[in-house]
């Protein structure tokens, strides 16, 4: 039996990590006011805020940069994602083919790739950051997009055969919508994953102005605080794309228990 | 890393049979021929007669070292002085104690028949530098002659020369003594030959009046002030590194050896280009190695407050303290070395020639 | 008489054991895959436009010339060849497995690292809902923290760590940034776990009148089992990637993150060499990863019933 | 009382019309099904012989494993037998089912969970192209039928398992099929639940006029249904007994009270107790 | 034929040794349970009294949702009433739990799917500290006594729905209790697998003499096992009436056909029914 939610919870849901998080910058600033901690390399809460105030043009374009990177990298790694997990699903072969690719990419770090791709495809351009962009979303939308088409119940199968349906009939009406809180589970964790890999792509050349850049350029010249500053604009973004990708999943999926 | 908050001997000399004092060096990024004169002086004793027992530490991608000093991590920071000057406006207490390379190693190459064969013709192009305070030579020659940088648009360049060769960029920067040389190591497509000097133009920052000090040893500012026992140490560290960079001058061959056994991933013929470049960029050093110029750090001073990169920033907004740099104990160094008979100044220094192979094997 | 209810294995056991054929097929395709692949390389540099394909204004088809693309069998041969011609210079095979070996250890020490905080965060959570809501929210965001970021404050706290005689190590900083990212899928994979147990077998435990450890040793750990092992292959992969940026990023030497950038440094005059490492980090990679199934195989009779992890 | 063996269509007890041109809905002759499988060979079915008449209820009984869910699939061609032959309304039961010919049910309901009720029940008429307006007014009547008309457009995880099996019935009937397929369809269903959707079941047969094929695996839901019962026996599953119902042709809730009743539970119990001694307790059950 | 309220300990008919010093099991007075949920209250039990005797076999039976499973959740103190007492012999139901005075089993088996049988069985023992030799010793009884010796090294999955509920109820047999809670252990089975699991419950019952209160949807099962049957209505739970089995005390699978039998079949049936009037079959079910 399931235990009757208490009234009260849903509030104790939304305040709980509030305080956790006030907790924790509380601490932070007071063991840098107060501790003795040098306040050169890790900056207080305070005068980081102080600087987001100063520098929030710059972070927003940084961040309008570098999430169109992330945003681009995600939409075509998770199209391919799905498109190649259809036919890993439909066609043995092609699964078994495909295989060890997927795990190799799923091991390999940015780090290794950003030069290779920046060569590539042309240091002057974006490009390279949403192709790692797009690796990095691909590999989950793939797994979760091939389980998903896996889930198909035995029962609609048999439905569908006795209804005679066609192929695309079945992929229509049964396939596809089975899997789709899969494809939505994977879409989810590429989002963040799409960010942070447009960002760190950032570190290894290309074009300036994302806020991969401006994170190491700062620290590069010891201010932190600015650096921190980028990195809370990442924080916001990497949450701004997990929530978008979570609010579209729910409103895909508001039909479903 | 061993710190040395309270150094446990005073180094002097190198008579007593006492324990070394134990020094950390942080150096600015991998080893290479760019230090060689640090490891020399490891490799061949200098710092052991000194009383001292030296950790080299090499950066990465993301250590900063002057903020590996200003922390407390390290005693000494190898580093550029614009950088530095950044870093001790946002807090950071160091001095520099000497000023290794007197002249700057920054390139600006482009094609031979790209047009682009000074500053001026940066308009409307696309100039790559390695970011990470990189480029405010650049900014900073690009004022000096009058280039509106916001017609320039600046790509940040990996660790190689691909995006320059792949023509993503139009002049890419270059340090003598390493990405210049990447160029003579990689065979034109077209002609299957390594490429020449004659296929690219060169713009040295030197001519620009855009360049700034670069290579610098840095000291904590507090601890020189009043710690006698730093002090100490730092002559003794100083002479010991200045006896490695003349080993380096007069034994280049055995000099990028040493590197190579240090840890140095670059091919030999790279490595020995390597410790040669880094060599002309020290030798001849009139007032002897190590010497800060005042009217070069004025104009490296002048040129960091007046230039603004693309984003509106600048190096620094005001002065920076008189502590940010001594001769004091550079000095002290020199003369004591230069009464044990060694040739401080290299009036006479000639460079060697180096050949380079493909991929700098 | 037999009478049988549910005909046939279940399907978790059906699905594990392959015959050897299927199994040697499965093999032999991934190995065409990759020949697949390699193909697709070669002919697209054969026939490519050697700037790539622009297509406004972005390339969408990557240059063909050596130098972003060198030939398969030059990559190959490179592997064989020595890293310099200095005397006495290894082979780059050699360099590479050294230098993963190294990676690997570090990465090891991070993984478990990870696997102990991100146990402890999970049981915390599990014994305290409360916990749960404030905790979880954050252990999701800090994955959207640019671990770089990290690095060198990292490596300045830990040189400040000295007590009594152990000295914080260079390396140990680069474990604890393996660390970071392998914790993360360990919390949320064991929570899982811990919270998998059917109500009918949590109250199985309270009518044996036992309470919480007792239940989390009996019960919610083996039924964690089948979540922990994906979360464990998962951190194991994650501390490698994380273990090379920061060996990248803090410049420790030995490591294949410290040979990753000085390869590529060396790319335009040899840009072979620079697969080298990275097809290392990608043995690494899945040989940490793949190390896991073997601890998977000993831990067979926890994952009895397959889960959705 | 019993009759042994294939004893055609001629035994139903109510008869009713049969569809029109023919007066056989299935006809099994002599099928076989051995199904491959990594361990070997497994024996599903051996000569099966049955002939169910247009409009006859008959319900396949028999412990489990023996073949019934087999012989169902096999009549919707959702396998093949490996000897023998099928033939539905004349037809091969390929083109049965590409005629549409039968409508089919099972254990679970297998409703798609992200559509409603009338959805749920129009998806057969919308993958056959049907025009909107037709099915609309043929959802309206199906629901109707299965009395859920406040419940159209709720979705199946807000209604019971005994309504989510209503949808399911309605969904076979969709296509308004001469056969309807149902494998223990009440299986999931608590008994009170199972008895009303047993009594909703005979009304709805007695308004389509279909022939039934219904697979169960419990006596009183076979006796209360049926014309005939099958009894299978199994490993391999084979027709051990048909034993016909004498029971009246309405099927009202009283009956269940009747000794009459009893009487049929009683002679199917020991028909199918007849292969496997019910004394036999112990350690017995194998897989 | 049909007893109504609460009467006692005195009417079972085939009478057990009571268990030392005590002549009840279980003794409920006057309990009401509400849940609070988010939509509001749900009254799930209104003033219940039942009195088990020791060593009686009790059933409740009734339509889903009649709070069957919340009264026996009562009893083995997994919930607490909202009004009213619940005594497990003579001590208060959370001290029976903590001397763990009942075995108990649910509708799914409950096995833990990484342990053997015999691991599965040891549970309970094991946690409690009994001594290893001990523990192996009783564990051979019980797996003798459910009759899966050749299986004791098996893994859940490895065996049938019925083996595994076998297993359960060894499980719940561990620690000798005198009072057995059982809660449709036997719903998921098929119905040949279940009338032997019935006769098998039969035979370890008479073995242990425990009392048993019994969770069942099926009116068969109850009459085939049961002292007395207590028959509940729904919204709020309320005992409607108790029927006492005027049955031979021996069960044996002969008395399926008997017409005594189908008497209290028929007997429970109505009493069943008298609540929720059987004909009214259209959109009567809800959630
Ligand atoms: N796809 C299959 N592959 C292999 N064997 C199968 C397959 N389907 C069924 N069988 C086997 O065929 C036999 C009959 O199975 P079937 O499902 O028809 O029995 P059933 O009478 O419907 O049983 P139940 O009452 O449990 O539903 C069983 O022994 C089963 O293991
Ligand atoms: N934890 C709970 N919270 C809220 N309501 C509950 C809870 N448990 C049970 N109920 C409600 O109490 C009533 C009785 O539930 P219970 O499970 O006891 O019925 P039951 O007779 O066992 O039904 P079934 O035959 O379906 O098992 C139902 O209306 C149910 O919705
Ligand atoms: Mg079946
Ligand atoms: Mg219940």
């Amino acid at each position: 039996m399931t235990v009757a939610r208490r009234p009260g919870a849903g509030a104790a849901r939304v305040l709980a990590p509030i305080v956790v998080g006030a907790v924790v910058l509380g601490l932070w600033q007071l063991v840098v006011t107060v501790g003795g901690v040098d306040d050169y390399l890790l900056p207080r809460p305070a005068a980081i805020l102080a600087v987001v105030a100063e520098i929030a043009p710059s972070m927003l374009s940084a961040g309008a940069i570098t999430g169109l990177n992330a945003l681009l990298g995600l939409v075509v790694g998770a199209a391919i994602g799905i498109l190649a997990a259809l036919a890993a699903s439909s066609i043995r072969v092609i699964d078994n083919m495909i295989a060890p690719i997927v795990t190799a990419l799923a091991v390999i770090p940015i780090v290794a790739l950003a030069p290779v791709l920046n060569t590539m495809f042309g240091a002057d351009s974006q490009f390279g950051r949403q192709a790692v962009a797009g690796l990095a979303a691909f590999v989950p939308v793939f797994i979760n997009t091939l389980r998903g088409l896996r889930q198909t119940l035995p029962v609609h199968r048999d439905l569908m055969r006795a209804y005679a349906a066609g192929s695309s009939q079945v992929m229509r009406a049964v396939t596809l919508p089975t899997a789709a809180p899969f494809v939505f589970t994977g879409i989810r964790i590429a989002s963040s994953l799409a960010v942070i890999s447009a960002l760190v792509a950032e570190y290894f050349g290309g074009p300036r102005g994302g806020l991969g850049g401006l994170i190491s350029t700062s620290a590069a010249s010891s201010a932190y605080a600015r650096a921190w500053a980028y990195v809370l604009a990442a924080i916001v973004l990497g949450l701004a794309f997990y929530l978008a990708t979570l609010a579209i999943e729910r409103l895909a999926l508001r039909r479903r228990s | 890393s061993s710190t040395s908050e309270e150094p446990t001997d005073s180094g002097d000399g190198g008579d007593g049979g006492g324990a070394l004092t134990p020094v950390s060096l942080q150096l600015q990024w991998l080893p290479q021929g760019q230090f060689a004169g640090y490891f020399a002086a490891q490799e061949q004793g200098f710092f052991e007669e000194e009383g001292l027992e030296v950790e080299i530490i090499p950066s990465g991608g993301d250590i900063v070292p002057q903020d590996a000093l200003a922390n407390g991590d390290v005693d000494y920071a190898i580093a550029w002085v614009p950088k530095v000057l950044g870093s001790i406006e946002a807090g950071a207490d160091i001095t520099n104690i000497a000023q290794i390379f007197q002249r700057s190693g920054t390139l600006q190459v482009a094609w031979a028949d790209s047009g682009i064969e000074s500053i001026k013709d940066f308009e409307g192009k696309t100039i790559g530098s390695w970011g990470f305070g990189n480029e405010w030579e650049i900014f900073a020659a690009m004022a000096e002659n009058g280039v509106d940088a916001s017609t320039v648009e600046i790509i940040t360049q990996d660790f190689n020369m691909n995006a320059f060769l792949s023509g993503d960029i139009d002049a890419a920067q270059a340090m003598t003594y390493n990405e210049y040389a990447q160029l003579f190591e990689t065979p034109n497509p077209e002609t299957g030959e390594l490429y020449t000097p004659d296929d690219f133009n060169v713009i040295d920052y030197n001519e620009t009046g855009g360049s700034m000090l670069q290579d610098a040893i840095w000291a904590d500012a507090e601890r020189i002030a009043d710690d006698e026992e730093y002090q100490q140490t730092t002559v003794a560290f100083l002479k010991a590194v200045i006896k490695g960079w003349v080993y380096a001058r007069d034994n280049p061959e055995e000099a990028s050896e040493i590197t190579l056994n240090a840890g140095s991933g670059w091919g030999p013929s790279h490595e020995l280009w390597m410790v040669n470049e880094t060599n002309k960029l020290i030798w001849p050093s009139p007032n002897g190695i190590g010497i800060i110029d005042e009217e070069e750090w004025n104009s490296t001073v002048a040129l960091s407050l007046a230039t603004v990169n693309e984003t509106g920033a600048q190096i620094i907004t005001e002065e920076p303290p008189a502590t940010a740099w001594s001769n004091e104990w550079i000095q002290q160094a020199l003369d004591q070395l230069t009464e044990e008979g060694v040739d401080v100044t290299g009036e006479g220094f000639e460079p060697i020639e180096v050949e380079l192979n493909e991929g700098g094997n | 008489m037999t009478t049988t209810a549910g005909a046939g294995p279940p399907p978790s056991l059906r699905s594990r054991r392959g015959a050897p054929r299927r199994e040697l097929a499965r093999w032999g395709l991934g190995v065409l895959g990759i020949i697949v692949l390699a193909s697709l390389w070669e002919l697209y540099k054969l026939l490519g436009p050697s700037d790539g394909l622009v297509l406004a204004d972005a390339r969408v088809l990557p240059r063909t010339s050596d130098l972003a693309m060198p030939h398969i069998w030059d990559m190959l041969a490179r592997l064989s060849e020595p890293v310099t011609r200095a005397d006495g210079s290894r082979p780059l095979w050699l360099e590479v497995a050294i230098a993963a070996t190294a990676t690997l250890g570090i990465a090891a020490a991070g993984w478990v690292v990870g696997l102990v905080v991100g146990v402890g965060l999970a049981l915390v959570m599990q014994r305290w809902r409360l916990a749960e809501w404030g905790l979880l929210p954050w252990i999701v965001l800090s994955q959207t923290i640019p671990l770089i970021a990290f690095a060198p404050v990292v490596r300045s706290w830990g040189a400040r760590v000295e007590i009594g005689s152990f000295e914080w190590q260079d390396w140990m900083s680069v474990a604890l940034i393996a660390s970071y990212l392998a914790f993360f899928p360990v919390a949320v994979g064991t929570l899982k776990g811990l919270q998998s147990p059917d109500v009918i077998h949590v109250e199985l435990m309270r009518t044996y009148a036992v309470g919480w450890w007792k239940t989390l040793l009996r019960l919610r750990l083996p039924a964690a089992v089948p979540y922990l092992l994906p979360a464990l292959r998962l951190a194991a992969a994650n501390a490698v990637i994380g273990a090379i940026v920061a060996e990248v990023s803090t410049g420790l030497q030995g490591g294949i993150g410290r040979i990753l950038i000085q390869y590529a440094g060396q790319a335009s005059g040899d840009p072979s060499k620079a697969w080298g490492p990275i097809f290392g980090a990608i043995v690494l990679g899945l040989a940490a990863a793949g190390s896991i199934a073997v601890l998977g195989s000993v831990l067979r009779n926890y994952r009895r019933v397959e889960v959705d992890a | 009382m019993t009759n042994t063996g294939d004893d055609g269509a001629g035994s139903s007890e109510r008869p009713r019309p049969a569809s029109p041109g023919t007066a056989t809905a299935v006809t099994v002759t002599g099928v076989d099904k051995v199904f491959e499988t990594r361990s070997g060979q497994v024996s599903a079915l051996k000569r099966i012989d049955l002939i169910v008449a247009a409009g006859e209820f008959v319900s396949l009984i028999g412990p489990s494993g023996c073949g019934k869910s087999t012989l169902m699939r096999l009549i919707a061609d959702l396998d093949q037998p490996t000897s023998g032959s099928i033939s539905v309304f004349g037809k091969s039961a390929r083109q049965a089912r590409l005629d549409q010919d039968y409508g089919i049910a099972f254990q679970q309901s297998g409703l798609l969970p992200w559509r409603t009720v009338a959805a749920n029940i129009e998806l057969p008429l919308s993958l056959h192209g049907v025009a909107a307006s037709e099915r609309k007014s043929r959802v309206g009547e199906l629901i109707e039928l299965v009395g859920l008309r406040d419940f159209a457009d709720r979705y199946p995880d807000q209604l019971s398992g005994g309504m989510q099996q209503r949808v399911a019935i309605a969904r076979s009937l969709a296509e308004k099929p001469n056969l309807l397929l149902m494998d223990e369809p009440f299986g999931a269903l608590d008994e009170m639940t199972r008895e009303r959707m047993q009594s909703e079941l005979v009304r709805i047969c007695a308004e389509t006029k279909a022939a039934v094929v219904f697979v169960t695996h419990s006596i009183p839901e076979a006796v209360f249904l049926s014309d005939r019962v099958v009894v299978m026996s199994p490993r391999p599953g084979r027709v051990q007994q048909i034993v016909s119902m004498q029971l009246a042709a309405d099927r009202t809730d009283g009956l269940r009270e009747e000794h009459a009743f009893f009487d049929m539970v009683t002679a199917v119990r020991e028909a199918l107790h007849q292969g496997s001694p019910v004394s036999s307790v112990r350690g017995v059950e194998n897989r």
